[in-house]
C-alpha cells in the first residue's frame, strides 16, 4: 500500500510530460489556459475584497502569490512539452503570449498589495477582467 | 455454583490485562496448558488445565508466526537470552475474567512491564511535566 | 503446550476421516469465582469445525446478528464439541480422536 | 451531566473528519468544479459515521473497551497487524498534513511561509497532548472550530436560490467533458473523509478517557447525533460558498486562501478573521486527533496502558509513541510535500482500509458477552448491513479509480 501511495504521489506530480500528437498537445495547451484563468479570475475576486476593504493585507497578498505561483509553474510544465509539429510551434507561442500577459497583470496586482497602493490595484481590475476573457476565448476557439 | 464453561480463543486470547490498580498491563499473547503426566499414555481422567497466560513480545512474535513474526521473536530471543518461561502470569494471580482480564498483582511485578519501565525511565522522564496529574 | 499450538490442527477420527479444525479450547471453571483461581481452569475439550472466521468472531455462540455476517461466515456447518478423553493423540499439525466423528454433540448456539 | 459541553468530544472528532485541512480544500473544490452533484455523499457519509461511531461509542462505554482493542480480539494478531500498519500509515500522512494545514492557517493571517510555522505548530501540538487534559482539550478545540460554522452564515447571506440548490443536489447531473471515474473518484475521497478509521479510533478512546459508562450511552448519543451531523453541515457549506462563488468563474481551488475568498467577500474582515480562527482551531483539533489516534491505536494493539487519564509516567510506551509520530510528521512535512495532495491520497487510503475496522466492531456490537442487553437493534444491523456494503464497495473501487483518473485530475 505504501509503495501504491508512493507511486500515486510521483506519478501526480508529473501530470504534464510528452504529447501524443497534435490533438494531445492542444488539449494540454488548453489545460494551461484554463489553469493560468482560474488564478487571473482568483486575483480578480482578492481585488474585489481589498476595493471593498473586506480582508487584511496579508490574507490577500497570500492569495494573490499562491495563484502566481500556480500559475506559472502551470505554464512552467507547458513549456517543457516538446511541442510534435511545425503547427504546434504556432500554438505554443500563442500560450506563452497570453499566458504572459496575464502572469505580468498578477505579478503587478502581487507587488501592488505589498506596496498597500490600493488605487494600483484597483486600476487592474479591468485588465484582468480582459485577461480573464481572453484566456476563456482561447480555450473555446482551441477546444478539440 | 455452576461451573462456567470458557471459550479460551474467544474469551482469553487477546484481551487486555488489567492490574490490581486498574492500569492496563499488556494482551492475552497465548496461554498456557499443562497436560496431565504421560498423556496420553497414562489413560488417567485427568484433564489439562490451564497453568499461565503468557504476555509480552516474544510470545506474540511467536504467535504471528510467518517470516515477520520469526524474525522479530529470533530478535527478541537475542535481546533477552534464556528466557523461555518469560511472560508467564500464573493463574493463581488471575482475578476476573470479563471483556478485560483482571489481575491480583502490580504491572510491575510482571515480566512483560520490562519494555514500558525502560522507556518511562529513558525517554518519559527526562521530560519535564512527566509526572504532573492528568486532571 | 501453548492454546496457539492447539488451535487450527486438523482433527481426524479414527476411521481417518476428517472432521474439522481446531478453533477453540473449552475451559471450565470449577469452584467459586472469587477467591484467586487456583488450578481451577480445567481443559475439558476441543470445539472444531470447518471454516475458523465464525469462530474467531464469535458467531455461533452468543453473537447472532446481524444476519448477513453471520450467513457469511457460519456456513452450513455448526461446530461440534470434542470432549478431552476421546482425543487420544497429538501428531503433529493433526490430532486423532477415538470413534467416529458423527457422534459428536453439536455446540448449542 | 459530567460537564457543560458534554458534547465536545463528538464535534472535536467530526470536526478532524469532516473539515480537517485536506477536506476543507476538497469540498471547495467539488463545489467549485461539481457544484452540488456530489452533496449526495457528505449525506450518506454522515449517516454511516453516525451509525459507526455510535456502536463504537456504545462499546466503550458498556465494556470500557476502545476499538483498536477489539479489532485484534476479533481478527486476531495477524490480521489486527495489517489493519495497524495500514491505519498508522494513515494516521501519519493526516497528521503531517494537520500539522502543516495549521501553518497554512497561520500563513494566511501573518503572510510568513507555512514552513516557518510548521515545526512550531508541531511543537504545539506536542504541548498540548502533554500538558492539557483530555476534556479542556476537546472544549477548547470542538468550541473554536464551530467558528467554522461562518461558512454557512456565508452561505445564508448570500442568498442562494434554495429550491434550485436543492434540485441540482437531488438531481445530480455532470458538466460536459467531466468523466463518471473522476466523479466517483471524488464521491469515495468524500466518503472516506467522512468516515475515517481515526475517527472512530478517537472517539471511542475518548469515551474511555472520559470513563464513560453504561450510564453515559445518552451522552455517547447526543455526542453522535450532534457532532458528526454538524460536520456534515461545515462540509456541506463550503461545498456551497464554493459552488455560488467560485464555480461561476471556473476557478480550480488548490488553496486555503481560494476557500476563504467567498466568505470574505460575503462577511468581509470579521467573517475572514472568524474562518481564519475556525481553520486554526479545526486543523489543530484534527492534528490532536491524529496524533492522539496513532498512539492509541498502537497502544491498544499490545495492550499497553495509554491514555490522558493517567499521568505521562504512567503511559510511557503510549507517550513515546506519539512524541516519535509528531516528530516522524513534521520532518515529512518540512519536505515540502503539498499537505492538500497528501491528506487528499489518506482519504482514499482510510476508505480502503475501513472494513477492517468497520466489521469488528459491527460484531461486537451484538456479542451479549460484551454488551449484555445493550446489543444493536434490528435497525442498526439493518442500516449495518447496508453499510456494510457500501464500505466494500467503497474499498474495492478506491485504488482502481485512483489510478485511472490520475487521482481526479
Amino acid at each position: 500500500m505504501v509503495a501504491i501511495a508512493m507511486a500515486a504521489l510521483l506519478t501526480s506530480g508529473a501530470c504534464v510530460g510528452s504529447a501524443r500528437g497534435e490533438g494531445d498537445y492542444q488539449k494540454k495547451a488548453v489545460a494551461t489556459t484554463e489553469h493560468v484563468r482560474s488564478s487571473v479570475r482568483t486575483v480578480q475576486l482578492a481585488i474585489q475584497a481589498a476595493d471593498e476593504d473586506d480582508a487584511f493585507g496579508p490574507f490577500l497578498s497570500r492569495v494573490i502569490s499562491q495563484a502566481e505561483d500556480d500559475a506559472g509553474s502551470a505554464v512552467n510544465g507547458f513549456d517543457t512539452i516538446q511541442p510534435p509539429t511545425d503547427t504546434s510551434d504556432q500554438l505554443r507561442d500563442d500560450v506563452d503570449q497570453i499566458a504572459a500577459d496575464s502572469l505580468d497583470l498578477i505579478a503587478a496586482a502581487r507587488i501592488a498589495i505589498r506596496r498597500g497602493d490600493l488605487e494600483g490595484l484597483a486600476g487592474l481590475a479591468d485588465l484582468l477582467a480582459q485577461a480573464g476573457d481572453n484566456l476563456e476565448q482561447f480555450g473555446q476557439d482551441h477546444h478539440a | 455454583m455452576a461451573a462456567r464453561i470458557i471459550d479460551a480463543a474467544l474469551e482469553l486470547l487477546d484481551r487486555q490485562l488489567i492490574d490490581r490498580d486498574d492500569k492496563l498491563a499488556g494482551n492475552v499473547d497465548d496461554v498456557e496448558i499443562t497436560l496431565p503426566e504421560n498423556w496420553p499414555a497414562n489413560e488417567s481422567d485427568e484433564l489439562p488445565v490451564v497453568t499461565a497466560l503468557l504476555s509480552g513480545p516474544g510470545v506474540l512474535a511467536e504467535r504471528l508466526g510467518g517470516r515477520l513474526g520469526r524474525g522479530w521473536a529470533e530478535f527478541h530471543r537475542r535481546i533477552h537470552p534464556g528466557t523461555a518461561g518469560l511472560g508467564a502470569i500464573p493463574v493463581a494471580q488471575v482475578r476476573e475474567i470479563g471483556s478485560a482480564i483482571r489481575l491480583a498483582v502490580a504491572r510491575d511485578q510482571l515480566p512483560s512491564d520490562r519494555m514500558e519501565d525502560w522507556f518511562r525511565r529513558h525517554v518519559i522522564a527526562k521530560i519535564p511535566g512527566a509526572g504532573h496529574a492528568p486532571e | 503446550m501453548r492454546l496457539s499450538e492447539l488451535l487450527g490442527k486438523e482433527v481426524v477420527d479414527a476411521s481417518g476421516e476428517r472432521a474439522g479444525h481446531v478453533h477453540d479450547v473449552r475451559i471450565q471453571q470449577d469452584g467459586p469465582v472469587t477467591s484467586g483461581f487456583d488450578a481451577a481452569l480445567r481443559v475439558h475439550g476441543l470445539i472444531i469445525g470447518r471454516g475458523g472466521l465464525a469462530n474467531r468472531l464469535g458467531y455461533g455462540r452468543g453473537t447472532r446478528g446481524p444476519w448477513v455476517i453471520r450467513a457469511i461466515v457460519e456456513g452450513r456447518h455448526r461446530p461440534s464439541f470434542v470432549p478431552w478423553h476421546r482425543i487420544s493423540a497429538i501428531e503433529g499439525e493433526r490430532i486423532r480422536i477415538s470413534g467416529s466423528h458423527d457422534d459428536l454433540e453439536r455446540v448449542e448456539p | 451531566m459530567k460537564k457543560v459541553f458534554a458534547v465536545t468530544l463528538g464535534i472535536l472528532t467530526a470536526i478532524g473528519g469532516f473539515v480537517d485541512i485536506g477536506d476543507i480544500v476538497a469540498n471547495a473544490a467539488v463545489g467549485a468544479r461539481y457544484k452540488w452533484a456530489l452533496a449526495w455523499v457528505v449525506v450518506v457519509g454522515v449517516i454511516g459515521i453516525v451509525l459507526f461511531a455510535e456502536m463504537a461509542g456504545r462499546v466503550a462505554a458498556v465494556s470500557g473497551r476502545a476499538v483498536f482493542d477489539l479489532i485484534r480480539e476479533r481478527l486476531g494478531p495477524r490480521f489486527a497487524l495489517a489493519n495497524l500498519i495500514g491505519s498508522f500509515f494513515v494516521n501519519l500522512m493526516t497528521l503531517t498534513a494537520e500539522i502543516a494545514g495549521v501553518a497554512l492557517a497561520l500563513e494566511l493571517a501573518t503572510d510568513v511561509n507555512y514552513l516557518l510555522w510548521l515545526p512550531v505548530c508541531a511543537f504545539a501540538v506536542w504541548l498540548v497532548i502533554w500538558r492539557v487534559k483530555f476534556e479542556t482539550m476537546e472544549d477548547v478545540f470542538g468550541i473554536v472550530g464551530l467558528a467554522m460554522i461562518v461558512v454557512a452564515v456565508t452561505v445564508w447571506r448570500a442568498g442562494p436560490d434554495w429550491g434550485s440548490m436543492f434540485h441540482e443536489a437531488s438531481h445530480p447531473s455532470l458538466n460536459s467533458g467531466e468523466g463518471l471515474p473522476t466523479y466517483f473518484y471524488y464521491a469515495i475521497a468524500l466518503f472516506g473523509a467522512a468516515m475515517t478509521p481515526y475517527e472512530v479510533f478517537f472517539f471511542s478512546s475518548g469515551a474511555v478517557e472520559e470513563h464513560w459508562t453504561r450510564a453515559d450511552l445518552f451522552v455517547n448519543r447526543a455526542n453522535v447525533y450532534i457532532g458528526f451531523p454538524l460536520g456534515g453541515l461545515l462540509s456541506l457549506a463550503l461545498m456551497s460558498a464554493a459552488a455560488l462563488t467560485l464555480a461561476p468563474l471556473d476557478i480550480t481551488v488548490e488553496h486555503l486562501g481560494q476557500v476563504a475568498l467567498p466568505t470574505t467577500l460575503t462577511l468581509g474582515k470579521l467573517g475572514l478573521a472568524t474562518l481564519l480562527i475556525g481553520f486554526f482551531a479545526a486543523t489543530f483539533g484534527a492534528a490532536l486527533e491524529t496524533a492522539l489516534s496513532a498512539g492509541y491505536t498502537i497502544a491498544q494493539y499490545f495492550g499497553w496502558q495509554w491514555g490522558k487519564f493517567v499521568r505521562p509516567r504512567e503511559a510511557a510506551r503510549f507517550h513515546t509513541v506519539v512524541l516519535a509520530t509528531i516528530v516522524v510528521a513534521a520532518i515529512i512535512g518540512l519536505s515540502s510535500v503539498d499537505p492538500i495532495k497528501v491528506t487528499e491520497y489518506s482519504l482514499i487510503f482510510s476508505a480502503v482500509a475501513l472494513p477492517l475496522t468497520y466489521i469488528p466492531i459491527l460484531v461486537v456490537a451484538n456479542d451479549p458477552g460484551y454488551m449484555g442487553t445493550k446489543v444493536n437493534s434490528r435497525f442498526s444491523n439493518a442500516l449495518g448491513s447496508v453499510y456494510l456494503v457500501i464500505i466494500l464497495v467503497a474499498a474495492l473501487a478506491a485504488i482502481p479509480l485512483m489510478l485511472a483518473t490520475k487521482a481526479g485530475a
